[in-house]
């Protein structure tokens, strides 16, 4: 490449880099404009129900970056959220707390350590559970390694609901510092995007998406699919952990039996809604059944439009929310996104050439020189 | 000359030379009495070939003959009853398809098995990355072979919108992508037109030059099979029948009472 | 001694109903690759069949006063009509979906068919007794054995001989495992999809239904979640016994049944709340041991 | 294409909800607004509803005499519909809605995540009947209160009648490891008992969802013929796990006295095991009309002629969350959270409907609260007796580890 080439690659690099990242990046605008039509609004109210359907965002993300990519569908990611919210309480409870329920070593009973480090080291906890126990079940396949997750999830839960001195038993432990708002979870969306973005765009996420597609075929093509679906679980529970992290400093409450098969199923329901294949697909998913949830909510409390207000009765909103998750699959088998990212609306402006080389290739008698060699003996 | 382009079609891998890949005239692929079993029936019964790099090797058989099970049985997708495989001199009998990737050994499908949900391109790119390579590596290697292909127009289509014949052109595409010592192709030509055909088998007589390794090939279209081959390797109900070359085998007594008597119809020339 | 066939009996009863459960989960996997959970919700709507409709706390037996033969096959009936609903308005349309979609929108309807429940009876623990003179104990000196055991134990014998029968003899039962192997070439065969599936939907809500009562004779309450744990363990328990097969179904039930049972007997006193980490420990070791559970499918097995 | 559509019709939905939300009322200066954060759908509101409905009948009884000093009460409520998340935006809603005071679940799980959304508004929450201590100081926080008394306490309530009134001796003890409350109310059990000098002949535990306990008691029967047959059954449990259990004790045919917590209080439930004998369980009252105090008999009375026949004593609770804020209220002489909070934590045996209550700056529960406990026999309920713990604890001691002590028998 000559000196002129150069120059237009540095000239088109923000363009090039637009288009790599322009699925997270139009995805990461849309949730702004959401939190700031509603910070703008100043309904209090409804900042709580975004920050919590941000927070089921991250959670989202987290099940994609395995579900989607592997095609394994797995039923115990509750699993790392809860490992993660337990971790984050244990380092962040007031010693004041911690003293009258907990029995923790000292390193952890007479400290409070600051939010964001004890975050991401209970994230990490999350992800090292996920790395040891996805060493077996990594090799598993089909149902029979969502079967194992499911046991995974059953057995801490029934752990974690009887280690007293950890974690109260399965009684609510409270106290836990609130300071997560709509920016803060807006904020881990944000990160949890573009991982996840340049995780499934990384050379370990399209080993891993081959696999999905065709087990034999990338096992054929070299690809260690225990090994790849291990990296995608243990960054996976990483995110699933900071989701329970992000809900532990939300409600200030956090209990064993709300990481059981509710939550599970939501949020399979969300990704599955949306698209299971497509990280767009994930988050519309969230937005879509949680913005159904809010206005359905709204209509059980009696929602003013003007000239009437609309009611729905109680517990309607439940039964309106399965019916309408029924309807929308069997339009829409594949989710609402059908597996496909944010199209690149700007045609072939930012195209990445993948090898400026390749396409001279086509063109250049390259064929012709291999048949001439064959000519010659 | 010859090397030289098979250097630019083939970017030098970081760590391929202690992976000794791609690329030595000496390498072979050799499989000694290969049997394999199912539920007390012999698909395969003491198979052996032998074949090295450079060389276009046929085996041809009717249905049922034992062919695929064979490729199985070397690539990893089936362990064998009895019997090694020998890859480049190391014994390889037993190892997973992903180590046998990762080893220099690459096949294609019968089903063709693309990766659907995936654009053309990263289905080249993901064998690459598959055999140990960055992501920008793969993607430069993955687009060159389509070039050779001449498919390069084709790079970012989804794999499941392709005609069957571009299907075939892929999978064989992402074989090469491994850039492997020797490849093993499972009747590419099936369901091709004779025009798809004829390119098809210029395409497979470059594929040792350009990339430096053998080719085993599969096949029942006698046109391809003669057309491509040094050598050809005969196996029915599970056993050898015999080894030449094309010439060979076309007057070969035993070959022709096997393979064309049962299969007059699909064998001609 | 009179402990251990005690104990062997408990755990007999325990896997039968996780058996029974299992297999009209693996019925319906059989033909159309669907894991139900809303299966579970069949077993709970049978019970609350029972009792008249209303929120109030207390309440009051309906179908559950009638007389044996008409309060079963009234229940049978109900429970039939819920799976067939299911089929044809949740199920039918998403036949071509892939598996994890059937299983999302089989949640879904398990949550529809939850909150229901919960709109029209409440959430409050409804208490029904039916048969209670099934609980008295067989006289047998020392081992107590009351007679639900027994008839649960039978009714899942007869159940399973009757269900092969269907499948070995009757035209249907041969169609139905014809779809169980290979869906598509049965069609090709002349196998009626639609007839085939609401088939084994009206049979899996049979075996739902009949759960329903050894159940609710057994526990004397419902609550709109009651088939949930059921559901769980019938559903670990056909994967454990093998995806796809009907003996593997029945098989899994009785293994996780049994194991629970053990466990709660074998564990000191002090790790017994923590059973469970056991039971799921051991599923998940019988999987990575076997991968594809105890009772291998070729059919499930992909061939290269 | 109706993937994008779909995308933009949520988004639109999304910044034109505030619109609909924008109804948020303030209090004014004439009234005192009380919120609801409770379940009003979902399986807690059967706990809920029975509170909120006593509520009610205060608010319009002390709005009659005038309201709280001098304010009409009003309510406004949010449903939780029994789900957590779902718990704290029903604490916010309320208080966007102007109340200055909250009433939280029935339960200290479902009840903690609204409480702490009061708590972090300086608001007071009252729970009707959470009996967990940490739905206070040491756990919610400083403005949390529950009208109820303490797991551990109704366990050595229960103890006190069985072991002083009913002259029993022998206990057997089986529990539900589910939730914490079952183990407090055991643990509590337990050891009043063995102060007593009671005998444990044995502990047993289960799950809520086992769907059979005949393990348990093949075991109960097995240490009953070892070391004599027990003459008092604990059963810490609730809901289905508790009814099922009792009907399968009873069909074995273990005629023992069983005994259970609150949560078994009221006799809607008997119909599952037929013909109920000696069933005893902690309750706030009688409802069948023969408490010993005539203002809750009276009251129920009232109850009948608006709601029906109450199926619990819980509505007594609800009653008497409201009358603590009008009691508290008025001695302050302001509405004011602080001033408020000041006067509760004073309350000395205050006569409340429910009983006489005493809350102090660090328990905001009350430790020494005696229960009523009601019976059933022969499928019918009424009044037995009374049991409260003999000696308040210290605060410490309600927090305790006692899970492995519990098993040490």
């Amino acid at each position: 490449m000559a000196g002129p080439g150069q120059r237009d690659l540095i000239l088109r690099l923000p363009v090039v880099g637009l288009r790599v990242f322009w699925t997270p990046i139009v995805l990461s605008l849309g949730m702004l404009v959401i939190v700031l039509a509603v910070w703008a609004s100043g309904d209090t109210v409804l900042a709580l129900a975004v920050t919590a359907a941000l927070i089921r965002a991250v959670m989202v993300i987290g099940l994609y970056i395995f579900i989607g990519n592997s095609g394994v569908l797995a039923f115990g990611h509750a699993t790392f959220m809860m490992v993660g919210a337990y971790g984050v309480a244990w380092l962040t409870l007031r010693p004041f707390n911690k003293s009258f329920a907990l029995q923790l070593p000292e390193f952890l009973a007479a400290h409070q350590y600051p939010m964001l480090p004890s975050a991401i080291a209970a994230a990490l906890l999350a992800a090292i559970v996920a790395f040891v126990v996805g060493i077996p079940i990594m090799r598993l396949s089909g149902i029979a390694a969502a079967i194992a997750t499911l046991a995974v999830l059953g057995m801490f839960k029934t752990f974690y609901s009887n280690w007293s001195e950890w974690t109260l038993g399965a009684a609510t432990m409270p106290g836990i510092p609130i300071y997560v708002d709509m920016w803060i979870a807006l904020a881990w969306v944000v990160v949890a995007l573009f991982a996840a973005y340049i995780y499934q765009r990384s050379k370990y996420g399209l080993a891993l998406r081959a696999s999905r597609e065709d087990e034999f075929a990338a096992r054929a093509a070299g690809i260690n699919i225990p090994r790849q679906r291990l990296v995608a679980f243990v960054l996976s529970a990483f995110f699933m952990g900071i989701g329970g992290v992000l809900e532990a400093h939300y409600l200030g409450t956090i209990a064993v039996k709300n990481f059981w098969l509710t939550i599970t199923f939501i949020l399979l329901a969300m990704l599955i809604v949306g698209g299971q294949r497509s990280l767009t697909g994930a988050l519309v998913g969230v937005v879509v059944i949680s913005t159904l949830i809010e206005i359905l909510n709204s209509l059980e409390a009696g929602m003013n439009v003007g000239i009437a207000v609309l009611s729905v009765p109680i517990g309607a909103q439940e039964l309106t929310i399965a019916g309408l998750m029924i309807i929308i699959l069997v339009f829409r088998p594949d989710g609402i996104m059908g597996g496909r990212e944010v199209p690149w609306p700007f045609g072939k402006v930012g195209r990445i050439v993948r090898d400026p080389g390749a396409v001279e290739a086509e063109h250049d008698p390259l064929r012709r020189g291999v048949a001439q060699r064959d000519g010659a003996p | 000359m010859m090397d030289r382009l098979a250097r630019r079609l083939i970017p030098a891998r970081p760590g391929a030379a202690s992976l000794a890949l791609a690329g030595t005239p000496e390498d072979t692929l050799e499989a000694f009495d290969v049997t394999v079993h199912f539920e007390g029936l012999a698909a395969v019964d003491g198979v052996s070939i032998s074949m090295r790099n450079g060389e276009v090797f046929g085996l041809i058989g009717p249905n049922g003959a034992g062919k695929t099970t064979l490729v199985n049985a070397m690539t990893g997708f089936q362990r064998p009853t009895r019997g090694r495989v020998v890859l480049g001199g190391e014994d390889v009998t037993g190892l997973s398809a992903h180590e046998l990737g990762r080893r220099g050994l690459a096949r294609t499908f019968q089903a063709v098995r693309l990766f659907r949900d995936m654009p053309v391109i990263e289905n080249l790119e993901a064998a690459a990355v598959g055999t140990g390579l960055g992501r920008r590596e793969a993607a430069r290697r993955a687009s060159r072979i389509l070039a050779w292909m001449r498919f390069a127009h084709r790079a970012d289509d989804w794999a499941d919108t392709l005609p069957y014949g571009d299907e075939r052109r892929v999978g064989i595409g992402r074989a090469l992508a491994m850039a492997p010592r020797f490849v093993l192709l499972d009747e590419p030509a099936a369901g091709l037109s004779d025009a798809e055909c004829d390119e098809l088998m210029g395409l497979i007589a470059e594929i040792p030059h350009v990339f430096g390794c053998g080719v085993l090939l599969i096949e029942h279209n006698m046109r391809v099979i003669m057309g491509a081959c040094h050598r050809i390797h005969v196996i029915e109900s599970g056993r050898t029948v015999a080894e030449g070359s094309p010439e060979e085998i076309q007057v070969n007594p035993d070959v022709l009472r096997a393979y064309l008597g049962t299969k007059s119809a699909d064998a001609r020339g | 001694m009179t402990g251990l066939v005690q104990n062997a009996i408990d755990a007999l009863a325990l896997g039968s109903l996780y058996a029974l459960t299992a297999l009209g989960i693996g019925l319906i996997f059989g033909v159309m690759r669907l894991i139900n959970f809303a299966h579970g919700d069949l077993i709970m709507i049978g019970g609350y069949a029972l009792i008249v409709p209303s929120s109030a706390a207390a309440a009051v037996a309906f179908i559950g006063a009638w007389p044996a033969p008409a309060m079963v096959a009234a229940i049978v009936f109900i429970v039939m009509l819920f799976a067939l609903a299911c089929e044809r308005l949740a199920f039918r349309p998403l036949r071509r979906a892939n598996p994890s979609v059937l299983l999302i929108t089989s949640f879904a309807l398990s949550f529809f068919l939850e909150h229901l429940v919960v709109m029209i009876y409440g959430g409050r623990v409804k208490a029904v007794s039916i048969w209670p003179e099934l609980l008295e104990v067989l006289p047998i000196s020392g081992v107590r054995i009351p007679y639900l055991q027994i008839v649960t134990i039978g009714v899942t014998i007869g159940l399973l001989v009757l269900l092969v029968l269907f499948l070995k003899r009757t035209p249907m039962g041969i169609q139905m495992r014809a779809a169980s192997e290979d869906f598509s070439t049965a069609r090709l065969l002349g196998v009626r999809a639609n007839r085939v599936i609401a088939v084994a939907f009206a049979i899996s809500g049979l075996l739902a239904a009949v759960v329903s009562l050894l159940y609710v004779s057994q526990v004397g309450a419902l609550t709109y979640s009651m088939g949930i744990p059921l559901v769980l363990f019938a559903f670990v328990a056909t994967v454990v016994g093998g995806m796809g097969s009907l003996t593997g179904a029945v098989l899994g039930g009785f293994v996780v049944g049994i194991a629970s049972v053990v466990l709660q007997v074998a564990l000191p006193v002090a790790m017994r709340p923590d059973r469970d980490v056991f039971v799921y420990g051991l599923i998940l070791l019988i999987l990575l041991m076997r991968p594809s559970g105890l009772v291998k499918v070729k059919s499930i097995e992909e061939k290269v | 294409m109706l993937g994008r559509f779909a995308a933009l019709v949520a988004l639109g939905a999304l910044v034109a909800a505030p619109l609909a939300h924008q109804q948020q009322a303030k209090a004014d200066d004439h009234e005192v607004v009380i919120g609801f954060a409770i379940a009003f759908s979902g399986w807690m509101n059967q706990y809920d509803g029975p509170p909120y409905q006593g509520s009610l009948m205060a608010i319009e009884e002390f709005n009659e005499q005038g309201g709280i000093l001098g304010k009409q009460i009003r309510a406004v409520t949010s449903d939780t519909k029994t789900d957590t998340v779902q718990g704290a935006k029903a604490g916010a809603d309320v208080v966007a809605q102007g109340a200055q005071f909250m009433v939280v679940s029935c339960d200290y799980d479902m009840g903690a995540p609204a409480a702490t959304v009061a708590n972090s508004n300086n608001m007071i929450s009252i729970s009707s009947c959470a009996s967990d201590a940490k739905m206070g100081v040491q756990g919610i926080g400083p403005y949390a209160f529950t009208l109820n008394t303490y797991g551990q306490g109704e366990g050595a309530g229960m103890a006190k009648y069985a072991y002083v009134d009913r002259g029993w001796r022998k206990a057997f003890l089986l529990l539900d490891a589910s939730i914490e409350y079952d183990k407090s109310i055991c643990h509590g059990f337990l050891e009043q008992w063995k102060d007593y000098g009671g005998e444990v002949i044995g502990v047993d535990s289960y799950m809520q969802e086992d769907a059979s306990i005949a393990s348990q008691i093949t075991r109960y029967k097995e240490l009953a013929a070892e070391r004599g047959e027990p003459e008092f059954l604990y059963l810490c449990s609730y809901g289905a796990g508790a009814v099922s259990a009792i009907r399968q004790i009873r069909a074995a045919g273990i005629d023992v006295p069983i005994g259970g917590g609150d949560s078994m209080d009221g006799d809607y439930w008997s119909e599952a095991v037929p013909g109920l004998s000696d069933h005893y369980a902690s309750s706030f009252g009688s409802i069948w009309g023969d408490d010993p105090r005539p203002e809750v008999n009276e009251f129920f009375d009232r109850y009948r002629a608006k709601y029906g026949e109450p199926e619990t004593s819980f509505p007594l609770n609800g009653y008497s969350v409201i009358q603590a804020i009008k009691v508290a209220a008025e001695r302050a002489g302001s509405l004011d959270s602080d001033a408020v909070l000041a006067e509760m934590n004073k309350f000395d045996k205050e006569p409340l409907l429910w009983g006489p209550t005493t809350y102090t700056a660090d328990t905001h529960i009350d430790l020494t609260h005696v229960l009523t406990i009601i019976q059933i026999q022969d499928g019918k309920g009424s009044y037995a007796g009374q049991g409260g713990a003999e000696n308040p604890p210290a605060l410490q001691l309600i927090f305790p580890d006692f899970t492995e002590d519990l098993y040490e028998n």
